[in-house]
C-alpha cells in the first residue's frame, strides 16, 4: 500500500467529516479544508522530491483484472500534486475575494480532488468512469450559481449526463466483449475483439472523454458555465477536470487503442486518431477565432480552454512520443497559465461586477499586479518562449512534422491559432493596464473604470496574501518554464512506459500484479 | 509720336568698375510690370515680333525680387499705391522706376477721381516717366534706349534717392496710405486739396525739388 | 597628390561647364527669337545677366538659403567632372550612376535654398519639379539600362567609346526608340515646354526662384546652365557617339538643345499628373520596349 | 423463449424515447425524464451483458473448477448497474436542484439561451 | 573569463534590466546607457575568431535534440552585432537626456533586456536560442511599442502578430530539419538544408519558405510591409531610432544567414535559375523591389513624420532584399554595407525627428516648418541623414546604392534596377518634403522660442553626421568587415581599398569624388562671395504679389505648404490600390473575428447544445464506421 492512495482517501474523509464542524462556513471549516488539501500537496512534494519508482497499487487485496489497482509514477504524482496546487489556490481566493460560499463549497473542492486523483490513478476502466463520473457531480454542484440563471450549468449537467450514459453504454459493450475491465487487459485484448464492438465501443466511450475535455461540438456547455460559475470553479473547472479528462482519455488511447492511436500516413484508412486528429484541430483553430470575437471575459477564457484543449487531443491523436509528451506538458501548462488567468479574471469580476472584459479597462492602473499576472498567464497559455508552454509547443511542433501531411496540417493550424489566441489574450490585458481615458479626463485616479462605482480602496493589493494563489502558481510556471527538465524526464518516462517498449512499462509493471496467474496455478486466490 | 520727357537728377561720379558694371545693368533689364491700368496693353506689342523688346536684353519676370525695372503702367489708385511701394521695396539695388503715360505723373484724366493718386514721385522716385496716354510702343521703346543711357551714365540712381530721403518719403506714404484704413465716415480727400500737395512738395530735400524743377521746366 | 594634379582641370571644367552652359542659353534664346520672328537678344545675353545678377544687391532668409544655393551649383559642377567632353574627364571616371546622382545634390540644394525662403511658392514649384523628375528618371534610366546592357560598362566614356567610327556606330541608330525616349525625358529635364510647369511664372511666380535675387539668381542661372552643359553633353554621349574635337562636341550639344528650344517654341503647358503620365506613358513605354528588346527579357 | 431480443429491444427503446425526449423539447424537467429513460435503458443493456443461458446466481457455495464453462451468469456487470443507479441518483438529484434553480431565476423550466449583459458574481 | 563573455552579453543585459526597474529614472537611463557602451566596446575589441563559441545544455533531451543556451561569434554575427552595438550605444545616449521628467516612457528596464536577447539573436548558434531570443525580443517591443494608448498598442500587435507567425513558422522549420539530422545547431541545419537543395529533395522547399516567413515578415518585406508604419510610428519617440535601425535588421541576418550558404554553395544547376539567378532569390529580388516601391510610394504620401521615415525603412529594406537576391558576391556586400548605412542614415532621422517632438511636441509635418532657424544642428544631421539616405554623393548611401546597382549591372537585372530607381528618385521626393516640412519654410509662431537640443542629445547627432561623412569619404571603414564576413561565407572579397571600390561595370574612388564636390563647392563659395551685397530680412518678408501679409491675417503658419505635398503624384497613383495589402490584412482579420463570433454565439445558442449531441453522436459514430 502506497501513500498515493491517500491523495484518494484523504480528501474523502476530510469531505465526509467537513460537514461535522457545521454547515456555516467558519474559519475552523476554512482551515480544515486548506489544510487537507495543503498536506496533500506536501505530500505530493515530499514523494515528488525523492525517486518515484513506477509501481502498482492493489486496492483490498483484489489482484487485477479483478480488483482495482492504480498505478502511481512521477508524472501521474505530479498531476495530481498540481491538483492540490490549484485547489488550494482556487479555495484561497474563493475565502479571500468570493462571496461567501457555504461549507458545502469546501466540501465539494475535497470531493472534485480524490475524483481527480482516482481518475488519474487508476488502471480500471469502470472505475475510471466513475470517478469521472463524480467528478462531474462536483464540479456541476460546484459551478451552479448561487443567483442568477443556472442555463449554462444545467447544459453542462445535460452534456455529461447523456455522455456518462454513451461512455456506460460503451463500457458494457466492450465488457461483454472482452470481458475485462482492467485497463491493461483490455489493450491486450482488444485487437481480438470483432470489429463492431471495437468502434462502438471506442466510439461511446470517446464521447464521454471528449465532453469533459470540451471538445468540439461538445464544448456547448462551456462557455456559458465558465461566465456564471465563480473564478475559483472556472480555474478548478479548466484546470482539473480537463486535465484529468485528458491525463485518462490519454490512458485510455495508449493503453487500450494503442493500435489506433498513432496516425498512420494518409493511406484512405481512416482511423479514431485521424478522427480525433481532425476534431482536435477544428476545435483548435475555432476555439481561437471565436476568442477574437469574444466580448466576455469570462466566455473568453474558456474559449481558450477549449482552443487548448483541442491542441492536447491532437497530440494524444498523433501518439507519436514526442506529441504525448507535448500534451503532458500542455496540460500542465495550460493548467497552471489558465488559472493564473481565472485569478485575474475573478478579481476584475469582484471589482467591477462585469465579466466583459471592456468594462476591466484601466483596473490595472490601480494594482499593476493584476496586469503582470495576466500577462504571464498570456505567456504560459499561448508558449511564449521560456514558459512551460513553449516547451510543449516546440515538442509537439516536432512530434507533429513527422507525421506526414496531417502532422504538417496541424502545425500550419497551431501557428494561426497561436497568433489568434495571443492576440485575443494580450488584447484583455492592455485593456486591464490601459487608463481609461475618462478617468484620465476627470483626474480622479482613485475610480477604476466607469462600471466600478463599487470598487474597493485597493491599499492592500501588494499584500502577499491577496495574491498567494498567483504567486504559488506563477513559481510553479518560473520553475517548469526556466527548468523544464524535471518535467521532461518524467513525462518521457510515463509516455515511454505506457508506449510499452521501454523496460520499466505500464503493461509490465501492471501485470506484475497478474502474477498469482501468470505463475500458472490457474486457481484464483480469493 | 510723343516724345520720351526725361527727368534727370545732378551728375554723380561713378568709378570705372561701376561704369563696367551699369553696362551689364543697361543690358539686361528685367522688368515687372505692374499692370494698373491701359499701359498693360502696350506691352505686348512692344515684346513680340514687331518691336521686341528682348533684343536690348529686356524680359519679364516674375517677382520683383528678380527684377530690375519696375515699369508702372498707368493710374494709381490709394490701394495699388501700396502694393507698389512694397513690390519697390522688395526690389534689389539697383532698381529703376517706369512711369507710363500722364497718370503717374499728374492723374492723367483720373486727375479729380477720388482715389487716384496725381503724383507718384512723391512716394517714390521715378527715373523716367512716359508721357502720353498711352504712349505707342516706340515712345516705350524710346524711353527705354533713354534709360539705358542714364543707367551706362550712372545718372539713373533713384534707388539712392530713396534710400537717402526715405523719410521723406515714408511721410507722404504714411500720409496717403492712412486712407487705407476702413472707413464709414465721409472724408476729406487729403490730396484734392492743392495746397496740401504744394506744402508736401515745400519740405521736399533739395534733389527731389530739382527733378520736379526739371520736369516743370519741360 | 593625383587630386592636387587634377585641380587646374577641375578648375577648368568648371568654367567650360558654365561658359558652355550660358552660351547655350543664349543660342537658345536667340534661336527662339528667329523661330518667332524675333531679332532676339545676342547669343552673349546670358552672360550679362549673370553678371548683372551678381552685381546687384539680394536677401537671404538665412544661412540655410546660402548653403542650399552653393550646394545646388557645386552639385552640378561636380557633375560637370563626370561628364565626358571629347572623350574625356577630369576626373577619369564617367560613372553614369554617379552622374545620375550627384545631379541630384544639384537639385536638392536648390530645393533646400529656396524652400528655406520662406515663400510657399518655392516649395510649391519644387514639388512640381520633383514629381516631374519622378516623371523623367524613370524612361532615362531604363534606356541608360539598355546601353549597360549592351556595352557591359556603366561609364560613359566606355559608352561613348563604344560609338566611335562615324555616325553609323551612334547609338542613336542602335537606339532609336530609346533615342525618342530620352529626347522626350529630356524637353522634362530642362524644364522646357510642355514640361515648364515647375517655373510657371504667370502661375506660381516661376516657382523655385520667387525668392531669389541678385547673387542667388546669378547662381541659379549658374546652375541652369550646368544642368544645361550636363544633360546635352549626357545626350551627346549616349546618343551621338561624343566627339573627337571640342567644336564638335558642342555643336553636337547646340543640334540638342536647339531641338528642344525648337518644341518648347511649339508647345503648351501640361498639367503636373498630365505631364508625369505623359512621361511614364510615352517616353516610359518607348524605353521600356527599347530595354526589354535589348534584354531579351526580364 | 429467449428473452435477450426483448430485453434488448426494450433498451434500445428506452434509451431511442430518452434521445427524442432530449430532442423534442427544452424542458428542464423533460430533460431530466428523459435522461433517466436513457440511463435506465442502458442498465437494462448492462444487466443483460452479465446474462447467460442457464447462468446461476453467482454465490459461491461450493467448490468449483474454473476449468471449462462458467456454471454463474457474470456477476461484474450487476455490480456495474449498481453504481450506475447510484449515479445516477446522484445526478438527477442535482438536476432537479437545478431545475428549482432555473425556475427560481426565470420564472419557468424553459431552458433558453444564457442572459447577456447581466450583472455576475464571483 | 572570456569563456562567458558571450552568454554575458545575452544574460547580463535582461539582469540589468530587471535591476533597473527597482532605480530611480536617470540612473535607469544611465544603467542602459552604459551596458550599451560597455557592449559596442568589448565588441569593438574582440575579432570573430578570438571567441570560442559558448555551450550549456538544459538536459531535456525527449523535448529536442540538444537543447540548451548554444551560442557562437560568427564573423557574420560580429558585423552585425558591432553595426547594431554601435548605434544602439548612440541612440541610447540620445534617450538618456529624452527621458527627462516630462518625457520618460519608462521602459529602460525593457530596453535593456531587449539589447540581450537582440545580441542573442545575433549569436544564437542553434535555432531554438534563436527562436527564443526572437520572440523575447517580439514580445519586448510590443510592449515598449504598446504599452500606452490604444492606438500604439493595435500597431504592437500587428507586429506582434506577424511576428509570431514568421517565429513559429521558423520553429517549425528548424524541426522539419532537426528531424531529419537531429540537430538544432544552426550550422548543421544548414548543411542539411544546402545538401537536399543540392540533391533537389522536394521538402527543401516548403523549409526554406517557413524560415524566410520569419524573416521576411521581420524585414518588412511586401506583403508584410505594413508593420513598421504602425509599430515604428507609434514607438516611444526615441525607440524608434533603434527600432527601425536595429531590430528590423534581423530579419536580413536571418535571411542572409540562411539564404547565402543555401545558394551560394549549391553546384551549379541544381536549383532552377531565372536569368541566371536561383529561381527564390529571384523571387525575392522582385519582393524586395515591390517593396520599395510601394514603400516609396506610401512615404510620399504621408504626412506624418514618423511614419514617412518608417515607410522609407520599408523602401531601404527593399533595396537590402534587392540587392542580396543578386547572388553575387558584389550583391551580398552591398546588402550587408546598405545595411549599415541605413543603421547609422535612418538612426540620424529618426533622432532628430524626436529631438523634434521633443522639443515641439509635433509629430504631423504640416503644422511644422522653418525650424532650421531654431535648431541649426538638429537640421544639419537630419540634412546629411537624408542626402544619404537618397543615395546622393558624398555621402555614405550613396557608396551602398552604387554597390547596390553595380551587382544589379552585373547580373543585367536591369528591370529590378529600374524599379529601384524609380524607388530612389521618390526617396528623393519624400525627403525633401520632410526637410522641407520640418526645418525649412515658415517658422510657426508657436516655435518662436524653440531651442536647439542639449549637448548631450547632439552627441550622438554629431556622431552620426560624422560616420554618415566617414563612410562616404572611405567606405572601405566598412567594406573591409563586409570583407571579413564574405570570406567566412566562403566568398570572394569586394576589390576596395579605403576608398576605392571596384564595381561589375565600374569603379569609384569615393575620395575623389568627395574630393572634387568640396572643390566644385569651394568654388561656388568664392563666386557667392564675390557676388554683391546680401541683407537678411525676416522671414514674412516675402514676395506676395505686394501685397501685405498682415493685411490679410495671414500667420507663418499659413504661408508655409507642406499639407498634401504632392498631390499631382496622389492624383496619378489614386486608382491605384497602393492600401490593397492593408486593406486585405484588415479584411482577412475581419473575416477571422466575423467566423469567430459566428462559432462563438453559435454555440451559445439553446438549440445547439441538444442538437449537438445527436450531431456529435452521429459524427463519432460515423468515424466509428468509417474505421
Amino acid at each position: 500500500m502506497s501513500a498515493a492512495v491517500a491523495f484518494i482517501a484523504a480528501p474523502l474523509a476530510a469531505a465526509f467529516l467537513l460537514p461535522l464542524l457545521g454547515t456555516r462556513p467558519t474559519w475552523g471549516t476554512r482551515a480544515a479544508s486548506l489544510l487537507t488539501l495543503g498536506a496533500l500537496f506536501a505530500l505530493g512534494a515530499w514523494m515528488l522530491a525523492g525517486p518515484v519508482p513506477p509501481h502498482v497499487i492493489v486496492l483490498g487485496g483484489w489482484r487485477a483484472p479483478f480488483g482495482i489497482s492504480l498505478y502511481v509514477d512521477a508524472s501521474s504524482l505530479m498531476l495530481v500534486t498540481l491538483f492540490e496546487l490549484l485547489a488550494l489556490a482556487a479555495l484561497w481566493f474563493q475565502h479571500q475575494h468570493g462571496q461567501e460560499k457555504p461549507v458545502s463549497f469546501d466540501v465539494l473542492v475535497l470531493v472534485l480532488m480524490a475524483a481527480g486523483a482516482g481518475a488519474v490513478l487508476t488502471q480500471d476502466l469502470f472505475n475510471l468512469f466513475v470517478f469521472l463520473e463524480i467528478a462531474t457531480v462536483a464540479a456541476l454542484a460546484l459551478s451552479a450559481p448561487q443567483t442568477g440563471s443556472p442555463r449554462g450549468v444545467i447544459r453542462y449537467w445535460l452534456f455529461s449526463a447523456v455522455s456518462g450514459a454513451a461512455m456506460l453504454l460503451g463500457i458494457a459493450i466492450l465488457y461483454s466483449g472482452a470481458g475485462t475491465l482492467n485497463l491493461v487487459d483490455l489493450g491486450a485484448r482488444w485487437g481480438r475483439l470483432a470489429e463492431p464492438v471495437r468502434w462502438l465501443s471506442g466510439v461511446l466511450i470517446l464521447l464521454g472523454f471528449l465532453v469533459k475535455m470540451e471538445i468540439m461540438p461538445f464544448h456547448g456547455w462551456a462557455p456559458a458555465t465558465y461566465r456564471r460559475a465563480p473564478s475559483s470553479v472556472g480555474l478548478l473547472l479548466s484546470g482539473v477536470v480537463t486535465g484529468l479528462a485528458a491525463f485518462s482519455a490519454w490512458k485510455f488511447f495508449a493503453l487500450v487503442l494503442r493500435g489506433g492511436t498513432s496516425l498512420p500516413p494518409v493511406s484512405g484508412v481512416f482511423s479514431f486518431s485521424q478522427a480525433l486528429f481532425g476534431l482536435g484541430a477544428l476545435t483548435l483553430i475555432l476555439g481561437a477565432l471565436a476568442m477574437l470575437a469574444e466580448k466576455d471575459g469570462k466566455r473568453l477564457l474558456a474559449f481558450s480552454t477549449i482552443s487548448q484543449m483541442g491542441l492536447v487531443l491532437m497530440a494524444l491523436a498523433l501518439g507519436n512520443p514526442r506529441a504525448v509528451r507535448g500534451a503532458l506538458f500542455l496540460v500542465f501548462s495550460h493548467a497552471l497559465g489558465k488559472s493564473l488567468l481565472f485569478l485575474v479574471a475573478g478579481i476584475a469580476v469582484s471589482r467591477t461586477r462585469r465579466s466583459e472584459w471592456g468594462a476591466w479597462r484601466g483596473l490595472g492602473q490601480s494594482s499593476r499586479s493584476l496586469v503582470w499576472f495576466w500577462f504571464l498567464g498570456t505567456a504560459t497559455v499561448v508558449g511564449l518562449p521560456l514558459v512551460p508552454g513553449f516547451w510543449g509547443k516546440l515538442s509537439f511542433v516536432g512530434g507533429a512534422l513527422g507525421m506526414g501531411m496531417w502532422g504538417k496540417a496541424g502545425v500550419a493550424l497551431l501557428i494561426a491559432a497561436t497568433v489568434a489566441e495571443s492576440v485575443a489574450l494580450l488584447r484583455v490585458g492592455h485593456g486591464l493596464w490601459e487608463h481609461a481615458d475618462l478617468r484620465k479626463r476627470s483626474g480622479d485616479v482613485d475610480e477604476t473604470s466607469a462600471a466600478a462605482g463599487a470598487a474597493p480602496a485597493c491599499k492592500a493589493c501588494a499584500g502577499v496574501s491577496y495574491w498567494a494563489g498567483a504567486l504559488a502558481i506563477s513559481a510553479g510556471i518560473l520553475w517548469m518554464g526556466l527548468w523544464p527538465a524535471t518535467f521532461t524526464r518524467a513525462f518521457a518516462d510515463t509516455a515511454a512506459a505506457y508506449a510499452g517498449d521501454q523496460p520499466v512499462s505500464v503493461v509490465r509493471t501492471s501485470t506484475d500484479a497478474f502474477a498469482p496467474r501468470r505463475d500458472g496455478q490457474g486457481q484464483v486466490k480469493p | 509720336m510723343e516724345d520720351a520727357v526725361l527727368f534727370n537728377l545732378r551728375d554723380e561720379r561713378q568709378s570705372a568698375w561701376e561704369s563696367v558694371l551699369n553696362y551689364f545693368r543697361k543690358r539686361s533689364m528685367w522688368m515687372l510690370y505692374y499692370c494698373t491700368g491701359c499701359g498693360a496693353i502696350e506691352l505686348p506689342p512692344s515684346m513680340t515680333s514687331r518691336y521686341d523688346m528682348e533684343r536690348f536684353g529686356m524680359g519679364p519676370m516674375a517677382t520683383p525680387r528678380q527684377a530690375d525695372l519696375l515699369l508702372i503702367t498707368g493710374y494709381l489708385s490709394v490701394k495699388t499705391l501700396k502694393r507698389v511701394i512694397r513690390s519697390y521695396e522688395q526690389m534689389q539695388e539697383p532698381k529703376y522706376v517706369v512711369g507710363f503715360g500722364s497718370c503717374p505723373i499728374n492723374g492723367g484724366i483720373y486727375w479729380d477721381a477720388y482715389p487716384v493718386i496725381n503724383h507718384l514721385e512723391l512716394f517714390i522716385p521715378v527715373d523716367m516717366s512716359i508721357a502720353g496716354c498711352m504712349p505707342r510702343p516706340q515712345a516705350v521703346l524710346d524711353a527705354f534706349q533713354k534709360l539705358m543711357d542714364e543707367i551706362q551714365a550712372g545718372k539713373a540712381v533713384g534707388y539712392k534717392r530713396y534710400r537717402k530721403h526715405l523719410d521723406w518719403y515714408k511721410r507722404n506714404q504714411d500720409a496717403v496710405l492712412a486712407r487705407t484704413e476702413a472707413v464709414l465716415e465721409p472724408w476729406e480727400d487729403p490730396f484734392s486739396d492743392a495746397a496740401l500737395v504744394e506744402s508736401l512738395w515745400n519740405d521736399a530735400p533739395a534733389e527731389v525739388k530739382e527733378m520736379r524743377e526739371v520736369r516743370h521746366d519741360a | 597628390m593625383r587630386f592636387l594634379n587634377m585641380l587646374p582641370q577641375l578648375l577648368g571644367v568648371s568654367f567650360l561647364a558654365m561658359g558652355l552652359g550660358l552660351l547655350l542659353m543664349g543660342l537658345g534664346r536667340q534661336f527662339t527669337a528667329r523661330l518667332q520672328r524675333r531679332v532676339g537678344p545676342p547669343f552673349y545675353q546670358a552672360y550679362l545677366d549673370v553678371l548683372k545678377c551678381f552685381s546687384k544687391t539680394s536677401i537671404t532668409h538665412g544661412f540655410v538659403m546660402d548653403l542650399g544655393t552653393i550646394m545646388s551649383l557645386a552639385g552640378l559642377i561636380a557633375t560637370a567632372y563626370y561628364v565626358p567632353f571629347v572623350q574625356w574627364t577630369p576626373t577619369g571616371s564617367g560613372s553614369l550612376v554617379i552622374i545620375l546622382y550627384l545631379m541630384t545634390i544639384g537639385y536638392l540644394g536648390m530645393a533646400m535654398g529656396v524652400s528655406a525662403s520662406g515663400n510657399p511658392q518655392a516649395p510649391l514649384g519644387i514639388a512640381r519639379a520633383l514629381a516631374l523628375m519622378f516623371g523623367y528618371k524613370v524612361p532615362l534610366v531604363m534606356v541608360i539600362l539598355a546601353m549597360i546592357v549592351v556595352t557591359g560598362s556603366s561609364d560613359l566614356l566606355a559608352i561613348a567609346n563604344a560609338q566611335q567610327g562615324g555616325p553609323s556606330n551612334w547609338f542613336l541608330l542602335k537606339f532609336p526608340i530609346g533615342f525618342v525616349a530620352v529626347e522626350i525625358a529630356f524637353q522634362a529635364m530642362i524644364g522646357e515646354r510642355p514640361y515648364d510647369m515647375m517655373i510657371a511664372p504667370a502661375e506660381i511666380a516661376s516657382g523655385p526662384m520667387v525668392e531669389l535675387s541678385g547673387k542667388y539668381l546669378g547662381l541659379a542661372f549658374l546652375l541652369h546652365s550646368v544642368q544645361l552643359y550636363v544633360e546635352t553633353a549626357l545626350i551627346v554621349n549616349l546618343f551621338l557617339g561624343g566627339a573627337a574635337n571640342p567644336a564638335t562636341f558642342f555643336g553636337k550639344q547646340v543640334l540638342v538643345y536647339l531641338t528642344s528650344m525648337a518644341v518648347n517654341a511649339v508647345m503648351a503647358r501640361y498639367r503636373i499628373e498630365q505631364g508625369i503620365a505623359h512621361l511614364w506613358k510615352w517616353a516610359g513605354s518607348l524605353a521600356f520596349i527599347q530595354l526589354l528588346t535589348t534584354k531579351g527579357g526580364f | 423463449m429467449n428473452v435477450v431480443p426483448i430485453v434488448a429491444i426494450s433498451a434500445l427503446l428506452l434509451f431511442g424515447i430518452g434521445l427524442y425526449g432530449l430532442w423534442s423539447g427544452r424542458n428542464v424537467l423533460r430533460w431530466i425524464l428523459a435522461v433517466g429513460l436513457m440511463e435506465t435503458g442502458i442498465n437494462v443493456f448492462l444487466v443483460l451483458t452479465g446474462w447467460r443461458p442457464g447462468g446461476a446466481v453467482p454465490i459461491i457455495t461450493g467448490a468449483f473448477s474454473t476449468r471449462g464453462p462458467s456454471p454463474f451468469i457474470d456477476p461484474v456487470p450487476s455490480a456495474l448497474v449498481l453504481t450506475s443507479i447510484v449515479i445516477g441518483l446522484g445526478t438527477t438529484t442535482l438536476a432537479l436542484a437545478l431545475a428549482v434553480l432555473h425556475a427560481r431565476a426565470h420564472g419557468d423550466l424553459e431552458c433558453g439561451d444564457d442572459p447577456e449583459n447581466a450583472e455576475v458574481l464571483e | 573569463m572570456t569563456k562567458y563573455l558571450l552568454p554575458a552579453l545575452v544574460i547580463l543585459p535582461p539582469v540589468l534590466g530587471l535591476l533597473a526597474a527597482f532605480l530611480p529614472r536617470l540612473l535607469r537611463w544611465l544603467l542602459l546607457f552604459l551596458t550599451a557602451l560597455a557592449t559596442a566596446t568589448v565588441l569593438v575589441a574582440v575579432r570573430p575568431g578570438e571567441m570560442m563559441p559558448f555551450s550549456a545544455a538544459l538536459p531535456v533531451d525527449a523535448l529536442g535534440p540538444a537543447l540548451g543556451l548554444h551560442l557562437a561569434l560568427t564573423p557574420t554575427a560580429w558585423f552585425f552585432l558591432v553595426m547594431s552595438s554601435l548605434a544602439t550605444a548612440s541612440f541610447t545616449l540620445f534617450s538618456l537626456v529624452f527621458n527627462d521628467e516630462r518625457h520618460d516612457s519608462g521602459i529602460a528596464p525593457l530596453y535593456l533586456a531587449l539589447l540581450g536577447f537582440g545580441s542573442g539573436v545575433f549569436l544564437a548558434a542553434d535555432w531554438i536560442t534563436f527562436f527564443v531570443c526572437w520572440e523575447l525580443a517580439s514580445v519586448l517591443t510590443l510592449i515598449i511599442v504598446g504599452h500606452r494608448r490604444g492606438h500604439a498598442f493595435s500597431a504592437g500587435l500587428w507586429y506582434f502578430a506577424l511576428s509570431a507567425l514568421g517565429s513559429l513558422s521558423l520553429l517549425a522549420g528548424a524541426w522539419w530539419i532537426a528531424l531529419h539530422n537531429g540537430s538544432f545547431r544552426i550550422d548543421d541545419s544548414l548543411v542539411t538544408l544546402t545538401g537536399w537543395v543540392a540533391s533537389g529533395r522536394a521538402a527543401a522547399w516548403p523549409v526554406l519558405g517557413l524560415f524566410s516567413l520569419a524573416f521576411l515578415t521581420k524585414a518588412a518585406l511586401f506583403p508584410f510591409h505594413m508593420w513598421p508604419a504602425f509599430a515604428h510610428a507609434e514607438a516611444p519617440d526615441d525607440f524608434s531610432p533603434f527600432l527601425s535601425g536595429v531590430l528590423i535588421k534581423y530579419g536580413i541576418y536571418g535571411l542572409f544567414v540562411v539564404w547565402v550558404p543555401v545558394f551560394f554553395h549549391t553546384p551549379e544547376g541544381a536549383v532552377r535559375t531565372i536569368s541566371g539567378i536561383p529561381w527564390p532569390l529571384y523571387i525575392l529580388g522582385w519582393v524586395s523591389a515591390l517593396t520599395a516601391v510601394v514603400g516609396t510610394l506610401m512615404a510620399i504620401f504621408t504626412n506624418d513624420a514618423k511614419r514617412l521615415l518608417a515607410w522609407s525603412t520599408v523602401a531601404n529594406l527593399g533595396y537590402i532584399g534587392t540587392a542580396l537576391s543578386a547572388h553575387s558576391v558584389l550583391g551580398t556586400a552591398a546588402a550587408l554595407f546598405h545595411l549599415a548605412n541605413h543603421m547609422v542614415f535612418k538612426g540620424a532621422m529618426f533622432t532628430t525627428v524626436a529631438a523634434v517632438k521633443w522639443r515641439t511636441g509635433e509629430r504631423e509635418m504640416h503644422r511644422m516648418g522653418g525650424l532650421a532657424l531654431r535648431m541649426p544642428l538638429t537640421f544639419m544631421t537630419f540634412l546629411l541623414a537624408i542626402i544619404a539616405a537618397a543615395g546622393i554623393p558624398p555621402m555614405s548611401g550613396f557608396a551602398s546604392k552604387w554597390m547596390i546597382f553595380q551587382a544589379l549591372f552585373e547580373k543585367q537585372l536591369v528591370f529590378q534596377a529600374t524599379a529601384l530607381f524609380f524607388a530612389s528618385t521618390g526617396a528623393f521626393l519624400y525627403l525633401y518634403r520632410a526637410l522641407h516640412s520640418i526645418f525649412l519654410g515658415q517658422l510657426s509662431t508657436r516655435h518662436e522660442h524653440v531651442r536647439e537640443v542639449p549637448f548631450l542629445m547632439a552627441l550622438p547627432m554629431v556622431a552620426f553626421m560624422l560616420a554618415l561623412m566617414a563612410v562616404g569619404f572611405a567606405p572601405g571603414l566598412i567594406l573591409k568587415p563586409v570583407n571579413w564576413v564574405l570570406a567566412s561565407h566562403g566568398l570572394d572579397a569586394v576589390r576596395s581599398n579605403w576608398t576605392i571600390v571596384v564595381g561589375a561595370t565600374a569603379h569609384i574612388d569615393f575620395a575623389t569624388l568627395f574630393g572634387v564636390f568640396g572643390f566644385a563647392a569651394a568654388l561656388v563659395f568664392l563666386f557667392f562671395v564675390l557676388g554683391g551685397r546680401r541683407t537678411k530680412v525676416p522671414m514674412m518678408d516675402n514676395y506676395t504679389s505686394g501685397e501685405d501679409p498682415a493685411d490679410w491675417g495671414l500667420t507663418p503658419e499659413r504661408y508655409q505648404y507642406a499639407y498634401a505635398f504632392y498631390q499631382p503624384i496622389r492624383v496619378l497613383f489614386s486608382r491605384i490600390p497602393l492600401g490593397a495589402t492593408e486593406a486585405l490584412f484588415a479584411r482577412v482579420a475581419r473575416a477571422l473575428v466575423r467566423t469567430g463570433s459566428l462559432v462563438a454565439d453559435g454555440f451559445a445558442s439553446a438549440a445547439f447544445s441538444t442538437w449537438s449531441i445527436l450531431l456529435g453522436a452521429a459524427l463519432l459514430i460515423l468515424f466509428g464506421v468509417l474505421s
